[in-house]
């Protein structure tokens, strides 16, 4: 297994191989929602262009946790990645993007807009705080890697409802939390 | 939504044994789920037994705190109070307390100390003109004939319901030729707390259903119960039922909450869980107040303002709080932060290649790597240490609050010897209630203040000034019937 | 590399402006730190203020709870009496309260009110023969002579020392020919928290480090100041010294203990922190109770028992009690978590690219994304109301307690009117004594119980108590001396 370090510039395919289960087949379930957010996202592609040159946006397109850090404002998630349980075992878009390869994308853009824009008018919070459309994104990752370890907690139907991680395990990502 | 997978569903479960509505031996249970029902078997261990012998009865708690026989003086519990223990005893430890075998007890007693669900539901079918086989009984939860049967066991005698219990089939017993007994009698068991068919977590208890439908309709502001403020906004016209509207985590603490609440179970009216007006002590003690019980021939209010027992020192008409665990836990940073009873009392643990809820039910404190270190990454003499510092505040404010209630007891007595009028005693007695209800509240609960720290201080220290003021209002009482006795005595 | 980076040293400040240990005027330091100056500057920045004009003094405390009027009745407290402000208020608050305006005070309040260190540095250098020179004030700390300026200070009077401070330079005032002034009097400044050599945070006052060093002496506990441990582990001779034996983790909070402590500090003895039995309520109480005041020749104890005033309304020699916020924080669950007071009260902002701490001091709750959500990952809503429910809850105990204590004070007037003599009065006095120490300990504290919510709770349950005992007592003295007047009008 790689580990993913700053300085190694790794790939998607560098990335730790996650737990067996990681591969076996799903269906990303989206709606006609999505495709209308899609078509929004690419209306709005021309003003987020800006920063996302200056931003160096093209982050977004990597897998190399450096490239979040190109703006400061990541810089404590990083450094508490790095002391992290997960530090060499996942990178942050293994917790930050859905697995599935839809949702992936959509995200990628739906973020990379939303944080350029948050970057560039500096109205955000900080501590930020992560929104809830987020954290079903780590949910779904952390399911995804411990799928057969956390079995036993899944919901009884597809759907339902579930307990959340990071209830518990807050700190597996960012130390400290 | 496409930012959120759908969570995958658990895949069924292999089911070596079938498990249905009157499986209350959870034997075969077992044999599906090994893990859990090993560590289930655990709650008949207890530290406390490795001194006493398994059958010895855990500590009194009328000799460690003498001044409780003075609090439940005329009431059962002042002739036999004792430590809780794990969940295996719970029905071979009413059984054998002297408030059973001494006194007369009310069937509904047994709500809470054994797996009795498909007793009612017999009783209930028999009432409902259903015959009541073992398939009928086994087919589904019949919540209608549950709740009729409920109701009809409230108003039997200990003896009765405790016998009916034998008569239900339990799934696995096999009575032999002309045996009166087609069941035997259980504790807790897992249908009391799982869906047989899917395993989901539920809530059987009638009187949990009906105290958490009236707390829904209350404006409580139950900021730990995310669901209810969802019901509330739907304007749903059905009442509020947990097993459809509550989320799962909140189940993890509903499931705790059917058993560890403050209750009224005599015979005089169906248990009841007094939740109307919300869960703080003030709300549980302003629905007691405001309670009649029915009349003998059952109309409202002929029976007269609700008391639990008339305290025997003073005559004055109190009541007894019993556990009010989920209550107090209501109240508590842990409950607003999310925590359930289950995440403390039964944490996740790894088994092998996956992880279970632990099913040894038991103190936290035995099991802080798991129960508390997920969460709080600080060592476990440190967690241990905060833990002590928290009951040991409250424990010195209830030894304080006790002294207190002493106090208010001898004044009292010395009042009425010293002649006092009905009338005079009328305001003395209201905060004699008041005092006592407080005290027995948190020495009640059973985390010792833990599961609400501030709280907790917080009613006793409403105690003590009620004790206080009865007190003192006591010794204010006109001087003309007080000191009657002793000019006599002068004059002579 | 990351972690390069955290470990290498603080890169030494760029130094455009010298300062050394006379600069109490904030400006010069401002040039070199504009982002705290600034946000320093904006302490005086209320909420309030924009109501009420710069120059309106904040809201009465006595106003808002008449019964502190009974509670201080006797003491200047009861005269005039607000919520506290900004730290850019401190000198001109304390320059126009009536307890100074009209009544003789003592120059140590100055320690907690003014840069004085400079001040107490040339005072003692005088004593001590050295030529106090503007050069030599700024040189160095030098300890001995504060100290003896200090000691000096505390039996002068108020006006004598706020004249003193204008003596002393301040680094920037260039006094016009013939002026006295040398300097001018500020509110605490960054000499009193900085080493304005190498910028670390230290500490300066000296009843602090006399009070910390006593408390490190004492077998109290303190799990939340390691440093402390170590000391007594090393059995060292040297006293404990914060400065060289604290974390920068305690520094962060002992900045904040030199001033927001209770205190003595009138003329009979130096200004002094009461922590020689340790930080809770009673060891602060136990230490004042078993203090003597030295004679008018200065013999040990020749001066009778301590006591802060006498009550007024009662007679009875009792204890005040002062913003006990470093004592209170001392119990409670951020303390033992090593949560510091600048890590809410200061929070580290981002400016650019560097964080800065924030140097506008003032209530978490007007910054609860900055002070909270760093370590709580809730919103800001639910923390907001988690301070409130803890708040309130100690609010009503407060109430609470204090109809106890008005009570009481009722009822020993009372006992006196009808001729209690001192020996009855006595064990009432000590109970009187206890309760309003208590209650004035949470009701001076100025986080409402947030900074210990379950001890503040506890601390007001006992006053409660001490209260209603108190009470009752005193309805039960002698019916013989209670009763005579009324029977003396009886039998005319
Ligand atoms: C092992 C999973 C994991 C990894 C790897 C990870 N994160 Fe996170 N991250 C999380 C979780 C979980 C949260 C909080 C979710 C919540 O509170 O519900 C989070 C929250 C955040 C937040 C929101 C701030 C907050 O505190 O709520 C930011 C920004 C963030 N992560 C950035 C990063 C960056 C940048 C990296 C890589 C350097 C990274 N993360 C790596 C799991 C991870
Ligand atoms: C263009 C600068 C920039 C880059 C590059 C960047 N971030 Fe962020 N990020 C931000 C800002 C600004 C916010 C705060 C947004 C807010 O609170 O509205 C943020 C917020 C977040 C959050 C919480 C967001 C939420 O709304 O829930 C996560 C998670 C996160 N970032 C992860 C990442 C990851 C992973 C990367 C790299 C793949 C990354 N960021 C790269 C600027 C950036
Ligand atoms: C990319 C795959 C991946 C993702 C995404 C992931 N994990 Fe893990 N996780 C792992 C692996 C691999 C290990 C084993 C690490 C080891 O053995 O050192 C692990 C270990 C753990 C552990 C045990 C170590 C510890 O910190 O206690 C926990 C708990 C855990 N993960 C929880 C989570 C949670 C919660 C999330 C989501 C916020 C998550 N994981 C996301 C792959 C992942
Ligand atoms: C209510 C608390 C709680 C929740 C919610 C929770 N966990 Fe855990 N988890 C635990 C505890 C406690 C352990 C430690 C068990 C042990 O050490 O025996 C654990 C262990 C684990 C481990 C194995 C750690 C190891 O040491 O190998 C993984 C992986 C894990 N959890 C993942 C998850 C994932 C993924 C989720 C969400 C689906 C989740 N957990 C939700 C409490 C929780
Ligand atoms: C059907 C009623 C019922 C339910 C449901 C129930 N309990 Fe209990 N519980 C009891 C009784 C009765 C006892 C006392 C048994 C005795 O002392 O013989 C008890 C005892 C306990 C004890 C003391 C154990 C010891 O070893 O000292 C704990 C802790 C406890 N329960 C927690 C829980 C939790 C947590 C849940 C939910 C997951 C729960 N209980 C569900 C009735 C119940
Ligand atoms: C609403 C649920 C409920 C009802 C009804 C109930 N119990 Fe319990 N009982 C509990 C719980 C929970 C415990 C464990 C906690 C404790 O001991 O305080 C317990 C503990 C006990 C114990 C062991 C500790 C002790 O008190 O000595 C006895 C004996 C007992 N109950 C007898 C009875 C009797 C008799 C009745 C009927 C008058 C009764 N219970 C009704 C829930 C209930
Ligand atoms: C945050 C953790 C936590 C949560 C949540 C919690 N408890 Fe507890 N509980 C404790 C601790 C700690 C104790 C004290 C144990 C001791 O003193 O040994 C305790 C004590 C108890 C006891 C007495 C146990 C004994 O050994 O006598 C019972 C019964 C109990 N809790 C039931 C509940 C119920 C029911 C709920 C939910 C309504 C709940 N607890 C929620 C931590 C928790
Ligand atoms: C006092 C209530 C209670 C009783 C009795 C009980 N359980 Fe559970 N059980 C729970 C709770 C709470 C959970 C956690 C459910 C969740 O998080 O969805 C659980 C979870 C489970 C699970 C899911 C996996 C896991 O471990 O989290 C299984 C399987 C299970 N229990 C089997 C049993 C068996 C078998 C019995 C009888 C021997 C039993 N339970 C008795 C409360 C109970
Ligand atoms: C699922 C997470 C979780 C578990 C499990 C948990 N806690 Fe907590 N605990 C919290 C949260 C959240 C808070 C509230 C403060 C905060 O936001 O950090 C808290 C607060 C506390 C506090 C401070 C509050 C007070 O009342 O003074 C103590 C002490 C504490 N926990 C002890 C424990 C102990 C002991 C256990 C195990 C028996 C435990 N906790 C289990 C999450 C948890
Ligand atoms: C030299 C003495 C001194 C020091 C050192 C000191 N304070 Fe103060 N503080 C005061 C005085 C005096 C006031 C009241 C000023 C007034 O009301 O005019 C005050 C007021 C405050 C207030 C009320 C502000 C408001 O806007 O209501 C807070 C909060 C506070 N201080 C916190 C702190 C913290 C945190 C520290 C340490 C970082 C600290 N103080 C250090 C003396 C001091
Ligand atoms: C040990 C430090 C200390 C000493 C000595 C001290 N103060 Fe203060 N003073 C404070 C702090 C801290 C505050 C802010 C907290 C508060 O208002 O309770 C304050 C607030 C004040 C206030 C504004 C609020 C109010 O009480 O009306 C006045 C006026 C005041 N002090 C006057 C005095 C006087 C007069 C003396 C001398 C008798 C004195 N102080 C001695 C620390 C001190
Ligand atoms: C965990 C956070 C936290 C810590 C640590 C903390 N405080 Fe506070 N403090 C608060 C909160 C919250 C309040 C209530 C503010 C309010 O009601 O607006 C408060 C109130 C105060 C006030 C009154 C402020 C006002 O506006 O009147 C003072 C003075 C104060 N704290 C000083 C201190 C000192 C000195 C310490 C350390 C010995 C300390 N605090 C530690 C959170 C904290
Ligand atoms: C009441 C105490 C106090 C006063 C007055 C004070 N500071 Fe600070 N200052 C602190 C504390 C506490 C820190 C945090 C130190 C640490 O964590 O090492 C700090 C940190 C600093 C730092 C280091 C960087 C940072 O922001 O954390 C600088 C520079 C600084 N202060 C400048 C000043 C200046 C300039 C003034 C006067 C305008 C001043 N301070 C007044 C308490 C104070
Ligand atoms: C540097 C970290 C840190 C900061 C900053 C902080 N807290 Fe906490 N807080 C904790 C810890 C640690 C606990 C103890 C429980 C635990 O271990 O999670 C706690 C506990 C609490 C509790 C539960 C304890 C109780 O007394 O009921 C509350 C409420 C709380 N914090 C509110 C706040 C508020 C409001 C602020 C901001 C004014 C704040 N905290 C700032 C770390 C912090
Ligand atoms: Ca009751
Ligand atoms: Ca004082």
């Amino acid at each position: 297994m790689t580990s993913p370090s700053p300085e190694t510039n790794a790939s998607a395919e560098s990335a730790p191989t996650p737990p067996e289960n990681v591969a076996s087949g799903r269906k990303s379930s989206f709606g006609k929602g999505s495709i209308v957010f899609a078509i929004f996202l690419g209306l709005l592609a021309g003003v987020g262009t800006f920063t996302f040159g200056y931003g160096k946006g093209a982050s977004y397109l990597s897998n190399n946790p450096q490239t979040c850090v190109n703006c400061h404002v990541m810089q404590d998630h990083m450094d508490s990645w790095q002391k992290s349980s997960h530090h060499h075992v996942a990178v942050c878009n293994d917790c930050h993007l859905p697995h599935d390869p839809i949702g992936k994308w959509v995200t990628k853009a739906d973020n990379g807009f939303f944080h350029s824009l948050a970057f560039t008018l500096g109205d955000f919070k900080n501590p930020i705080q992560i929104k809830p459309r987020n954290k079903r994104v780590t949910q779904s990752t952390c399911v995804s890697c411990h799928e057969n370890f956390v079995h036993t907690m899944l919901p009884e139907t597809r759907g339902g409802d579930m307990q959340s991680c990071v209830h518990c395990h807050a700190s597996v990502g960012h130390a400290g939390r | 939504n496409i930012f959120e997978r759908k969570q995958e569903a658990r895949k069924p479960f292999v089911r070596l044994v079938e498990v249905n509505e009157v499986s209350t031996d959870p034997k075969p249970w077992g044999v599906n789920f090994p893990l859990q029902y090993e560590a289930y078997l655990r709650t008949a261990d207890t530290e406390r037994t490795e001194y006493g012998g398994n059958h010895s009865l855990p500590p009194s708690k009328l000799e460690k705190d003498p001044w409780l026989k003075r609090l439940f003086a005329g009431y059962a519990f002042s002739i036999d109070y004792r430590e809780a223990r794990g969940h295996a005893y719970m029905l071979g430890d009413q059984q054998v307390t002297k408030r059973v075998t001494d006194v007369q007890q009310a069937g509904a007693c047994l709500h809470c100390h054994a797996s009795i669900i498909p007793t009612y539901r017999r009783i209930g079918m028999e009432k409902m003109g259903i015959e009541p086989t073992e398939e009928k009984l086994g087919e589904a939860f019949a919540q209608e004939a549950v709740m009729e049967g409920f109701r009809a066991v409230s108003q039997m005698k200990y003896e009765e319901v405790a016998a009916e219990l034998t008569k239900t089939p339990d799934g696995t017993t096999k009575p032999a030729e002309g045996d009166p007994h087609l069941g035997a009698a259980h504790p807790v068991s897992c249908v009391d707390c799982h869906d047989p068919e899917t395993m989901s977590i539920r809530v059987t208890r009638p009187g949990f259903i009906e105290g958490i439908a009236k707390l829904a309709r209350s404006n409580d502001p139950v900021p730990h119960l995310p669901s209810i403020k969802r019901w509330r906004d739907s304007g749903a016209k059905e009442p509020y039922d947990p097993n459809v509207d509550a989320t799962r985590q909140e189940m993890r603490s509903f499931v705790c909450g059917q058993c560890h609440v403050e209750y009224y179970c005599a015979n005089k009216m169906t248990l009841t869980f007094p939740w109307s007006n919300g869960l703080k002590v003030e709300d549980l003690e302003q629905e007691w107040a405001e309670t009649e019980f029915p009349g003998e021939d059952g109309t409202a209010g002929g029976g007269g303002e609700f008391y639990d027992y008339v305290h025997k020192e003073t005559g004055t008409k109190v009541f007894k709080a019993q556990h009010p665990e989920f209550e107090l836990w209501s109240q508590g940073i842990h409950a607003r932060a999310g925590v359930s009873c289950s995440d403390c009392h039964m944490p996740y643990e790894k088994e092998g290649a996956t992880k279970v809820s632990s099913h040894w039910v038991r103190s936290p404190m035995l099991n802080i790597n798991k129960a508390c270190q997920t969460c709080h990454h600080v060592s476990e003499s440190e967690l241990q240490a905060r833990v002590d510092t928290i009951q040991d505040r409250t424990r010195a404010l209830m030894d304080r609050a006790a002294v207190a209630m002493t106090d208010m007891l001898d004044a009292i007595i010395a009042a009425q010897e010293a002649g006092a009028s009905e009338e005079d005693l009328k305001p003395i007695r209201d905060l004699q209630r008041k005092a006592m209800w407080r005290l027995d509240y948190i020495s009640s609960e059973n985390s010792k203040g833990f599961h609400a720290d501030q709280e907790a201080a917080r009613i006793l220290g409403e105690s003590i000034d009620y004790s206080r003021q009865a007190q003192a209002a006591a010794y204010k009482l006109p001087a003309g019937t007080k000191a009657q006795p002793e000019e006599v005595a002068a004059t002579e």
